[in-house]
């Protein structure tokens, strides 16, 4: 409990969360500050090349071990298994209908990235290790909770006949070679194969500013956040709770699941933020083609929006806690 | 000739552009970025998936072809947030 | 229908989309980044404040919506740099 | 008034600004990064020299003054790819 | 004398000043070099984020002094008292008529953020320290002039009734919360809490490339400038050195009154740079939309390509030596 | 030969070259990888001014012997023959008509800056050193070949009685001033005053991360080069051959005339490179006002797509033994 303490006010104080809190408030002020979109997106390339890069070039120097295809089946499981209890919760208890719980469901089976990048900022604060191949894990879990939710959504109105609409080849192309799995995995193999040489070569750019350069893309963030402030109101009192404690329980199913197959309590943690994150790049783009009479303010408000803060701010120290106690 | 102008959030372009192509229109331009509030609500960007945004399609051509598409474009539009009008042009070359 | 097009200095947006939601339009559309020159002389961008750069804004509606919007914005015209104009055109949906 | 749209490559604008210039045109607008395709194939950007991009200019006048321009805009569509088409609109000041 | 040729020559040959000069005449050559303007927005960003941050770093480690509230007293003074005497000059002297002259009084008495940062490299070089809270005092600095400057116009105006367009709302949102100040107070608030500890994690970002980055920055404002030069003859003789004259007086002026308070030479620079500098961001956006009638050419022209290049080059040294006299 | 396969594969192992291949794969996959133009535009100023103040200060520390007039004149005649020659093998042997036989002949006299900073790269991970001059080689390499090949067209022509469209002032304004000529000399010059000292400053932006930053360059330009794969086709076998053997024998070319001037091997390969090398920024904007009846899809996809690639995989590390082997 009170390691949970210092953790999270050890987070708190840390600059990166700060400029996060700085964004958010900046533009709940209304404050004219205004997020080039081309250095959003721009940054985002970089930190994924990155942690990429740095996970290959870890996998490289330390070897994979056969727990790395069991936290594959892992990853896959919880890309799966999410949405599902996800739509139930929406739809059961929420008396969501079927399409939105569908389509939220999808966003919190899937991933954040930037999530994952501050959870491995935090992991370097506390000097707590982490595998290289969790970064493959989080490239996994993207694209799963996507078909899922896809695949729920046929079986529930497969009685209502709604005329079919699956971009098959649209979504595929969207799921399994979009931009961040691309990326991921590529920057992953170049890290391996040019080794710590490579690592050498780049680190000066990759490595030595990296939580510097966290500190002006989570600003950034925040500032995407605090614009999506005034949807709040539509998105409604259980969303809002559903997006701060749905987390939480997939969270704790993750921290299970990962100690069960016997990792360390860094790929432990990253497991958790995974599955407790939600995601808002990937998922949106392939649920509005999927499903056009899902409301994307719903979605986009709260994983950006409610989820993503929580989880910066509130979660990772919390999870972390919580894979402490799991042991 | 007509000009028809394509107001469709970004995802649904490839959509048109396919109907486009398969109706041999000549030419076509196109406006990105564009943001906007209509049914479906406010579409203000100031996202990364660029869900939130539209853009505008400008094809000025015969009317017949015109109407081809535009009929195309209707069905389209179930699926996609996205509005669409015509008008008279004079086309100098 | 109509559609009114009001080309205006950025830092007007805030106050005609203020018009429109007060007029109950039910949609409109926005290009930002618009350049250009006019009575009050060159608009070229290539500052940090926008000061130097207009929007367009696009709206269809009823003729007689359209002129309400007309109405306060000629007013708003006074205070702001811009132009405006009405064409007629026929909507598909 | 007329409304006269002159879709152009960008290393084009230039020389048509440069012909708004001669001919004492009032006011126009730019919009730049407009895609497109047409008889010249596919303009999608993507490249860093500009020559894959098109730009969109508008001017609003009279009748006479946009007859001019077209006149001048026609010689130089023969060496720039682009397109132009008038419309008409009644400006509301 | 000497000195000043000294620091006036180092001045000169220091890779910012010269790259700023480069981005001047390429764009005067109407060389096509495009400024890619999201990554001017973004440098910016990053400038008051370094400077706001190491600020309160700096402030958390050697505490505050009653200086403050001094200094915060003469930097309200500095920024009510310049738009003033702006107007006497510009309006008598000048025979400006009074529109443009409050409108233009308005953006000297308001200041420039990045001829700031440019004074802070310049201490740097001559390795002369500076207090964090000066960045605070920038902040302050900002909006008052545009006030005062509003509050003349009415003044000077009342018996013409002119129709009155006071946007209070919009006013005060943008210059109160307008996106530099809360950025800066923001990041001085965290510079201040994360302190020292803080400090070490990015300073790989936000101290050690500052001056490189600082180049990049320099080159594009020197862009920005340059593309103005055209409108030269629309601005006239008069408003020509009263762009060049006008920062000097202010100069003087806050040079004195910092003095007499008793700052360092380091401060009282930088009280005399904010003094001297003409804002080009926050108030041409607020005098536009109060002051419609008023010419932006006259405005953004003397203080973007006429009065910051005049601050950048020659300005800062010339300063310093007067600080330096002053005593 | 055992040396050569060492650099390639040394070249093609380094993570520069790796994050150029990610990129065009990425692309082709029709990955929705998104490249944010403005970055790349930032990161094109970013190398020019490193490579040109790196360069100057260079040349203030070695100082400059005779060799540079020499070398600029061999630059100046490498520029003028190879688009002579090109010109004769496209339209004598691919029998491609003269206008855009004079179209594509000029992008492969012109250089390219990304291909020359990856050979610098190259030069710097197997420790060859070059000289500062040779950037200045590249400024002087850009142009001539646009208007050698102008005129050529107008000799071609001159029966035809074509109607003559030559933009006098736009052309030489385009060419002599154009972005990166002015910003290359003119960091140079900075670089080459502002010294050692200099460099000091700025290096922690311009020498310490660059070739981490390149590999985020790279990785775009290899977006960039992956989405003109589509235009492959109309291309053509005979330019796509043409896009890979016309730079080997511009690079045999370069290798003797720097050899006979006496260069030092890093010297020699970096002309090479530039005369293998094909112009895509500064020729087809050029090109494309001159001589309008040209496709630009065969010279942009060329340039880009076949040559750029080509140069940066394959073309480097052979180029580099070529040069050890003609001595
Ligand atoms: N009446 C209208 N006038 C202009 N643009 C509109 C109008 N209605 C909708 N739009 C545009 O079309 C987009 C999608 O509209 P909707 O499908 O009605 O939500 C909006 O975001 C606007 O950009
Ligand atoms: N006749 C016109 N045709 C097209 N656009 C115009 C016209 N007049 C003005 N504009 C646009 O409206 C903006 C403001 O115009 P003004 O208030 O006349 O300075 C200009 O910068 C142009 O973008
Ligand atoms: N029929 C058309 N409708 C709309 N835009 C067109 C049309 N034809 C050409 N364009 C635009 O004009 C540009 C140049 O056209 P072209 O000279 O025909 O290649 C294209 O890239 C399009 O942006
Ligand atoms: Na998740
Ligand atoms: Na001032
Ligand atoms: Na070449």
């Amino acid at each position: 409990m009170q390691e949970l303490l210092i953790n999270s006010l050890s987070n708190l104080s840390s600059p990166m969360i700060l400029f996060f809190i700085l964004g958010f408030i900046a533009t709940m002020l209304k404050s004219d500050l205004e997020i080039p979109e081309a250095i959003a997106k721009g940054l985002a390339i970089y930190f994924i090349m990155a942690i990429g890069f740095k996970g290959g070039a870890e996998i490289a120097k330390s070897g994979l071990t056969n727990v790395v295809i069991t936290s594959a089946i892992i990853a896959i499981l919880l890309g799966s298994i999410i949405p599902v209890i996800s739509y139930f919760v929406l739809n059961k208890i929420g008396k969501i209908d079927a399409i939105n719980s569908c389509a939220i469901a999808a966003h919190y089976g899937s991933i954040s990235v930037v999530t994952f990048v501050t959870a491995i900022s935090f992991l370097g604060s506390i000097e707590v290790p982490y595998s290289g191949f969790m970064v493959g894990m989080m490239a996994i879990m993207e694209s799963p909770a996507i078909f899922i939710s896809i695949l729920m959504l046929r079986i529930v109105k497969r009685k209502e006949n709604v005329e079919s609409r699956l971009h098959y080849k649209e979504l595929i192309k969207g799921s399994l070679f979009n931009a961040s799995i691309v990326l991921l995995f590529g920057s992953m193999l170049i890290g391996y194969y040019s080794g710590s040489e490579g690592m050498e070569i780049v680190s000066p750019f990759f490595v030595t500013p990296f939580n510097g350069i966290l500190t002006l893309f989570l600003l950034e963030m925040g500032m995407l956040a605090g614009k999506r402030i005034g949807e709040f109101k539509a998105v409604g009192i259980f969303l809002f709770f559903f997006g701060i404690s749905m987390p939480v329980i997939n969270g704790v199913i993750a921290a299970v699941l990962s100690f069960i197959i016997g990792l360390d309590i860094g790929d432990r943690l990253l497991f958790t933020v995974l599955s407790a994150s939600a995601s808002y790049i990937v998922a949106p783009a392939a649920i509005r083609l999927e499903m056009p009479q899902a409301n994307p303010s719903y979605y986009i408000t709260m994983s950006l929006a409610i989820t993503f803060p929580f989880n910066i701010i509130f979660g990772i120290p919390v999870y972390y806690s919580l894979c402490n106690l799991i042991q | 000739m007509k000009k028809l102008e394509i107001i469709i959030e970004t995802i649904g372009l490839n959509s048109v552009i396919r109907i486009l192509e398969k109706q041999n229109i000549s030419g076509y331009s196109i406006i990105e970025r564009v943001l906007g509030k209509g049914s479906s609500g406010l579409r203000q960007g100031g996202e990364l998936s660029n869900v939130m945004k539209n853009v505008l399609v400008i094809i000025v051509d015969e009317p017949d072809k015109i109407n081809l598409v535009v009929k195309e474009v209707k069905q389209l539009l179930k699926d996609f947030s996205g509005v669409m009008f015509i008008s008279d042009v004079e086309v100098e070359n």
